[in-house]
C-alpha cells in the first residue's frame, strides 16, 4: 500500500512539477524570447544570479519572487469568497486534468516482455505492468479530462462576475460563451476518433496509433483523422484564452478582462493557469493525434523495417522506454511552441467572429468529420 | 455589423419582456485603447454600442494662449507637439501660414527640401497609426515592424533636423539648414528597408482572414456624412471624398509631382486602411521626384528681417549682432492682417488662421485640427457595432491627442 | 477665396453685409448676426456657391482694441467648386451669442462647443452646450484676452512638490 | 505576506532577504503606461525593436493598476486628467514606483499655462524623472536602470512586502 502511495506521489511530482509546472513557466520565458526573435528584438537577458544569465531564464524567478511580494489586493466592493477563491478555480483543473495523460507506455515489471510478430504490440508475459508514467490508469480517461477541463471556465467567469468591475464582467460572460462554444467541436471532433480506436482509455488510444496503415504509414490520429486534428487544435487552442482567442482579456478593450481586479499571487495564477491549458491542449493532441509516446516503427524490443516486418536495430527495453518518454515531451513542447508562435503571428478575434467561426463552421465541420467517419467504418466493416 | 444578437433593449433604455437593462461603461481616459486622452461613456446592450459619448480634452495644453505669448518663432516648437507624429507637415503649414502673411516666397530649393521633409514625416505619421491599430487588434510583431521601418525615417530625419520627434526644422522664410551632402544615398537605404518592412506587414496582415473580418464594414463613415462633418484626409478619401490639398490646391511645388489621390468606396476600417498604405507609397514617389527636379541653391530668403544671420555673422559684425538680437528679442516683425493657410497634414487639412496686429507676437494663431472633426464624428462609427469594434475605429482615424485637445 | 461668392452674397444679402476685403487672396465677408442663419443656409445650399465642407470656426477676442470686443470667423469650403470663404461676425461683450449654426454643418458642433469653452460666445439652439476641452465648474473663458495664461483652477489637491 | 522585516533587523537573513527580494523586483517590472502625449511615440520606441527594454525585463504592459509595478506617466498631464492620474496611482498595489517621462510630466515643459499641471510631482510621489522633449531612447534606459539601482538599495518595511 505504501508503495503505491508513494509511486503515485512520485508520478505526480515527476508529471506535474517536473514536466507541466517546468513547460509552463518555461513557456512564460519562451514567449518573450519568442515574441523577441519574431520581432527582431533582443528579449528579457538582464536579470542575473552572479554571472549567471541564462538568456533571460533567470527573469522568471524574478518574476515569481516579485509577485508573492506584491501587495495582494481585493476591493472592497467584491464579493470577497467568490473573488478569494476564483483563481483556485481556474488553476487546479488545469493541473486536475494532467492525472490522467499516458506520458509513456506501461513498464513490465519483473517479466518477460514479448512481442507479438503480426501486430508488434507487446505484452507482459509474467510479472507486473506498471503504469509509471501516468499518474491514474483510469480507463475511461478521455470522459475524465472533458470532465475537468470543463470545470475550468468556472475560474474565470466567477473571478469576473465577483471582482464587481464591469470590464471584468464582459471578460466573464465572453469566457463562458466562448468556452463552452468549443467544448462542443472539442468533443464532437473526439466522437470519430473514438469509433477509430474503440476506446476511451488515453494509453490504449496511444497504443492503437502505433500500429501501421498500409504497412508503413504510422496510424496516428492526425493520419486518419486530419480533419479532427485540425479543429481540436484549434477548439482547444481556443479553450485556453490565449491570443488570437483571447476575446476575454482583450487587453486593447477590456485592460485585463475578467482579472482586472487581480493583483500578486492571484493574478500569477490567472496567467499560469492558461500556460497550464497550453501545455495540457499540447499534451492532449500529442496523445490523442500525434501518436504520444509512440515513435515510428520504435517497439519495445527496437526499431522495426516497416515493410518487412524485422528487427532492424535492437534496443534495450529501458532505453526503449525513455526514448518514448522523451518523444512524447519533444512532440509536447513542438506544440507548446507552435501555440506561441500563432500567438505572435494572428490579431485578436472578434466576439462574434469567434462565435461564428465555433458554431458555424468548426461544428458542422466535426459533425461531417464524424458522420464521414461513421460511413467509412461501416463500409470497411 | 452582428447577426448573433438580438435586440433586448428599446431604444429608450427601458428594459423590455427580458428584463434586461442596458450597462453603461466609461472606457478611458486612461485605458489602453483610448490613446489616454479620450473619455467614452458607452452604452451598450451586451457587446452592441448603443451610444457612445465620446469626451476629449483631456490632453488640452493651451497652444493658442501660449502662442500668443510667444515670438512668430518660437511658435514652431509648439506646432511640433499637435500632431506629433507628423511634425514636419506642421512645420512646414504654420511657415507658411506666416508667409502668406507676411506675402514672401521662399526659394525653389526651399519648397524642394519641406515638400521631402513632409513626406517622411507623413510615411511615418501612417506607419504609426496603421502600426498603432494593428497593435490594438492584437497583431503585435505588425506593430513592431513598422515602429522599426519608423525608427528609420526618425534617423533619416534626426541627421538633417539634430531631432527624432520634435524637429523645429522649418523656420519662417526658410529652413534651420539644407539637407546634408549625403542625404540622398542614406535616403535610399532608408528607403529600401521601409519598402521591405511594409511587405513584412502586409505578409502578416494583407489576406489574413481574422483582420480582414474585422476591418471590412465596421466603423462605416458614410460620404455624405463624412462631409458633413468637415472629414478631410486620408478619412474622408476613404470615404470617397476625393479631397487632398496638395492635388486641390497645390502649394510648395506639388503641383509638379506626379502622384495619386487613393479614393475608398466604403469608409470603413478598411478602407482607411488602404487609403494609409497606398498614401504611403504615394509619398515615397513625391520624395523620389523631388530628388530628382531638385537643385542646388539657398534655403532661406534674403532678407535679414526674417531670416537669422549666420552664427559668423552674428559674432563677428555688428549688424549681425543687430539683427540677430532684433529677431530674437523682438521677433519677426509681420504686418497686421489675417490669414487662413491650408497644407496637407498627416490627417488632412490642417490650417492655421492667424491674426497679426503687427507685433512680433501672433494676436491668435489658431489652428484648424483635422482630428477635432473625427473625434466629434466617431460616435457615428462606434454606435451600432460592438464593444471590439472601438478598437480598430478609433485607431484608423489616427485621433492625435496632441492636434485634437491642442 | 473666390471674389464670385463676395459678389453672390452681396447681390442676395446687401442689408446683411457689413463689410467685405481682401487680404493675401482671403476674401472676407463681415456680416450681421440677424439672418446669419439664413446666410449660412445660403451658402450651403446654393447650386453656385455650394459650400458644403465646415472647415473652422473660431473667435478673435479684440479687447481693448475694437468694438464690439468679439468676432466670430467661418472658414467653408467648396469641394465641388474649390473655392473658399471667411465670414465674420461681430458680437458685443455684453451680448456674446450667435445663432447655432449646428443644424447647417454637423461638422461645426464642437467648434461651437468650443468657442463656448475658450471665448465664452454662446451659440443659440446648439443642443449640447457644454464646456469641451475643459471641464464643468472651469471659471471665465481662458482664450479670452483678460483671463491671465497662469491662473489656474487644479482639480486635485497638490503635493506643494513634498513627496510622500 | 505578513512579513515582519523590522524585528529581524539587520540579521544575515533578513539582509539576505531584502536583498532578493530587491533582485526580483528590480527585473521583474510591469509597467502601466500613463501615455498621453508625444512622449508616447518615443516610448513606443523604447519597447520596440530598435531599444528593446524587455533586455531589463520591463516590457510587459499592464493596463490594470492592479497588476503593474512601475507607472509610467508619459507625457502632459493637464488639471482636467490629474485626477484620473492620481487615481490610477492610489489603485496600484504596493510596491510601486513612478516614473516622469518628460519635461512636460516632470515640470510642465514648457507648457506654463492655465490648463497644465507644473509636474506630476504635484499630484503624486516621483522616483526618476527623465528630462527631455521628448527623451531619447537611452535616456529612458538610462532612467529604468537608476530606478533598479533604487529598488535595489530600497529598505523593506512592512508596508512594500505587502
Amino acid at each position: 500500500m505504501l508503495e503505491i502511495v508513494l509511486i503515485t506521489l512520485a508520478k505526480i511530482v515527476g508529471i506535474i512539477l517536473v514536466f507541466v509546472m517546468v513547460v509552463a513557466t518555461l513557456m512564460t520565458w519562451a514567449d518573450r524570447k519568442q515574441s523577441a526573435l519574431i520581432q527582431d528584438r533582443v528579449g528579457p537577458n538582464r536579470a542575473n544570479l552572479g554571472p549567471i544569465r541564462a538568456a533571460g531564464l533567470i527573469h522568471i524567478l524574478a518574476d515569481a519572487l516579485k509577485t508573492l511580494f506584491k501587495e495582494d489586493f481585493a476591493p472592497r466592493a467584491a464579493n470577497q469568497g467568490l473573488f478569494r477563491i476564483a483563481p483556485f478555480l481556474a488553476f487546479v483543473p488545469a493541473l486536475l486534468a494532467f492525472a490522467v495523460i499516458p506520458v509513456g507506455d506501461t513498464w513490465c515489471v519483473g517479466g518477460q516482455v514479448s512481442v507479438d510478430p503480426n501486430t508488434l504490440v507487446e505484452t507482459c508475459v509474467s510479472g507486473e505492468t506498471r503504469d509509471y508514467f501516468r499518474i491514474s490508469a483510469l480507463n475511461v480517461g478521455l470522459l475524465y479530462v472533458f470532465a475537468i477541463v470543463s470545470l475550468g471556465v468556472y475560474g474565470s467567469s466567477i473571478g469576473g462576475w465577483a471582482s464587481n468591475n464591469k470590464f471584468s464582467l464582459i471578460g466573464g460572460v465572453r469566457v463562458s460563451a466562448q468556452m463552452l462554444s468549443y467544448e462542443v467541436t472539442m468533443g464532437l471532433t473526439l466522437l470519430g476518433l473514438l469509433m477509430v480506436y474503440q476506446s476511451i482509455d488515453l494509453n490504449d488510444m496511444v497504443r492503437e496509433q502505433g500500429e501501421l496503415l498500409f504497412g508503413f504509414i504510422p496510424k496516428w490520429g492526425i493520419v486518419i483523422q486530419p480533419l479532427a486534428c485540425v479543429l481540436f487544435f484549434t477548439a482547444a487552442v481556443a479553450e485556453t484564452k490565449r491570443p488570437p482567442f483571447d476575446i476575454p482579456e482583450a487587453e486593447s478593450e477590456l485592460a485585463a478582462g475578467y482579472f482586472v481586479e487581480y493583483s500578486a499571487m492571484k493574478f500569477a495564477l490567472f496567467t499560469l493557469s492558461e500556460y497550464v491549458a497550453s501545455v495540457l491542449v499540447a499534451m492532449l493532441v500529442t496523445t490523442l493525434f500525434l501518436g504520444g509516446w509512440q515513435i515510428p516503427y520504435l517497439y519495445s524490443d527496437g526499431f522495426h523495417n516497416p515493410f518487412t516486418g524485422e528487427l532492424a536495430w535492437s534496443l534495450p527495453y529501458t532505453l526503449v522506454k525513455i526514448l518514448q518518454v522523451g518523444a512524447f515531451c519533444a512532440k509536447a513542447i513542438f506544440l507548446c511552441w507552435l501555440q506561441l508562435a500563432l500567438r505572435w503571428t494572428l490579431p485578436r478575434f472578434r466576439y462574434d467572429q469567434l462565435m461564428r467561426l465555433g458554431w458555424k463552421v468548426m461544428l458542422p465541420l466535426s459533425l461531417a468529420n464524424l458522420v464521414v467517419t461513421a460511413i467509412v467504418i461501416l463500409w470497411l466493416n | 455589423m452582428s447577426e448573433i444578437f438580438i435586440e433586448t433593449v428599446r431604444d429608450d433604455g427601458t428594459p423590455d419582456d427580458l428584463g434586461s437593462v442596458p450597462m453603461s461603461l466609461q472606457m478611458g481616459p486612461s485605458h489602453p485603447a483610448m490613446h489616454g486622452t479620450i473619455k467614452m461613456r458607452l452604452r451598450l446592450d451586451g457587446e452592441i454600442v448603443q451610444k457612445a459619448d465620446v469626451e476629449v480634452g483631456y490632453l488640452h495644453r493651451g497652444f493658442e494662449k501660449s502662442c500668443e505669448n510667444s515670438t512668430w518663432t518660437q511658435v514652431f516648437p509648439y506646432t511640433d507637439r499637435l500632431n506629433y507624429v507628423s511634425p514636419l507637415c506642421n512645420n512646414v503649414g504654420y511657415a507658411m501660414a506666416v508667409e502668406k502673411l507676411i506675402g514672401i516666397d521662399v526659394p525653389e530649393r526651399c519648397k524642394y527640401v519641406r515638400m521631402i521633409m513632409s513626406e517622411t514625416s507623413r510615411v511615418g505619421d501612417h506607419l504609426t497609426c496603421v502600426g498603432a491599430s494593428l497593435m490594438e487588434l492584437g497583431a503585435f510583431t505588425a506593430f513592431l515592424y513598422a515602429i522599426e521601418a519608423r525608427e528609420e525615417i526618425w534617423r533619416l530625419t534626426e541627421e538633417v533636423t539634430g531631432a527624432r520627434l520634435t524637429h523645429t526644422y522649418v523656420r519662417v522664410g526658410g529652413l534651420k539648414d539644407d539637407l546634408p551632402p549625403d542625404f540622398e544615398a542614406k535616403y535610399r537605404k532608408v528607403e529600401k528597408k521601409i519598402r521591405s518592412l511594409v511587405d513584412d506587414i502586409l505578409l502578416l496582415v494583407d489576406r489574413n482572414r481574422i483582420f480582414l473580418d474585422r476591418m471590412k464594414d465596421t466603423g462605416v463613415m458614410t460620404r455624405e456624412r463624412a462631409i458633413d462633418w468637415g472629414f478631410t484626409g486620408p478619412c474622408a478619401r476613404a470615404s470617397g471624398v476625393a479631397y487632398d490639398v496638395r492635388k486641390s490646391h497645390p502649394y510648395l511645388l506639388y503641383d509638379r509631382t506626379d502622384f495619386d489621390v487613393p479614393v475608398g468606396t466604403t469608409g470603413d476600417n478598411y478602407d482607411r486602411y488602404l487609403v494609409r498604405m497606398e498614401e504611403l507609397k504615394q509619398s515615397l514617389r513625391i520624395i523620389d521626384q523631388c530628388f530628382k527636379q531638385m537643385k542646388p541653391g539657398p534655403v532661406n530668403v534674403d532678407d535679414p528681417r526674417i531670416v537669422m544671420p549666420d552664427r559668423d555673422e552674428v559674432y563677428g559684425s555688428i549688424e549681425g549682432t543687430i539683427q540677430h538680437f532684433k529677431i530674437i528679442m523682438e521677433g519677426i516683425q509681420v504686418p497686421p492682417g489675417e490669414v487662413y493657410s491650408y497644407t496637407e497634414g498627416g490627417n488632412g487639412e490642417l490650417g492655421f488662421y492667424l491674426v497679426s496686429v503687427g507685433e512680433g507676437k501672433p494676436y491668435k494663431c489658431r489652428v484648424r485640427p483635422p482630428c477635432w472633426n473625427f473625434m466629434q464624428a466617431v460616435h457615428e462609427m462606434l454606435e451600432g457595432y460592438q464593444i471590439a469594434d472601438i478598437v480598430p475605429t478609433f485607431g484608423s482615424v489616427n485621433m492625435i491627442g496632441g492636434e485634437c485637445d491642442r | 477665396m473666390s471674389q464670385y461668392v463676395v459678389q453672390r452674397l452681396t447681390e442676395r444679402f446687401p442689408d446683411q453685409i457689413l463689410e467685405t476685403h481682401a487680404f493675401r487672396g482671403d476674401d472676407t465677408v463681415v456680416l450681421k448676426r440677424d439672418k446669419l442663419l439664413e446666410v449660412l443656409r445660403f451658402l450651403k445650399e446654393d447650386a453656385g456657391l455650394n459650400f458644403d465642407l465646415p472647415v473652422d470656426l473660431t473667435v478673435v477676442d479684440w479687447w481693448r482694441k475694437k468694438e464690439p470686443r468679439f468676432e466670430v470667423v467661418y472658414h467653408l469650403y467648396s469641394l465641388g467648386k474649390g473655392h473658399r470663404i471667411r465670414l465674420k461676425v461681430p458680437v458685443d461683450e455684453d451680448d456674446a451669442v450667435v445663432p447655432s449654426s449646428r443644424a447647417v454643418w454637423a461638422g461645426f458642433d464642437w467648434y461651437e462647443r468650443e468657442a463656448w469653452d475658450l471665448y465664452g460666445i454662446r451659440f443659440e439652439g446648439h443642443p449640447n452646450h457644454t464646456r469641451i476641452l475643459l471641464w464643468e465648474g472651469f471659471e471665465g473663458h481662458p482664450l479670452r484676452k483678460d483671463y491671465p495664461i497662469t491662473k489656474r483652477q487644479p482639480l486635485t489637491a497638490l503635493l506643494d512638490g513634498k513627496q510622500e | 505576506m505578513g512579513l515582519d522585516t523590522t524585528s529581524m533587523g539587520g540579521s544575515f537573513v533578513g539582509t539576505k532577504l531584502t536583498e532578493a527580494i530587491n533582485w526580483a523586483r528590480k527585473y521583474s517590472l510591469f509597467q502601466y503606461p500613463f501615455v498621453t502625449a508625444c512622449c508616447g511615440m518615443e516610448f513606443m520606441a523604447t519597447a520596440c525593436s530598435h531599444y528593446d527594454i524587455s533586455r531589463f525585463g520591463a516590457e510587459i504592459p499592464r493596463f490594470s493598476p492592479r497588476q503593474a509595478d512601475l507607472l509610467f506617466v508619459v507625457g502632459t498631464v493637464s488639471h482636467k486628467l490629474a485626477p484620473v492620474l492620481k487615481k490610477v496611482y492610489e489603485q496600484m498595489c504596493d510596491p510601486k514606483w513612478v516614473v516622469s517621462f518628460g519635461a512636460c510630466a516632470s515640470s510642465g515643459g514648457f507648457y506654463d499655462n492655465y490648463c497644465t499641471v507644473q509636474g506630476i510631482d504635484t499630484i503624486i510621489p516621483v522616483d526618476v524623472y527623465i528630462p527631455g522633449c521628448p527623451p531619447r531612447p537611452e535616456a529612458v534606459l538610462d532612467a529604468l536602470m537608476l530606478l533598479q539601482e533604487k529598488i535595489q538599495n530600497a529598505q523593506l518595511d512592512r508596508r512594500s512586502v505587502g
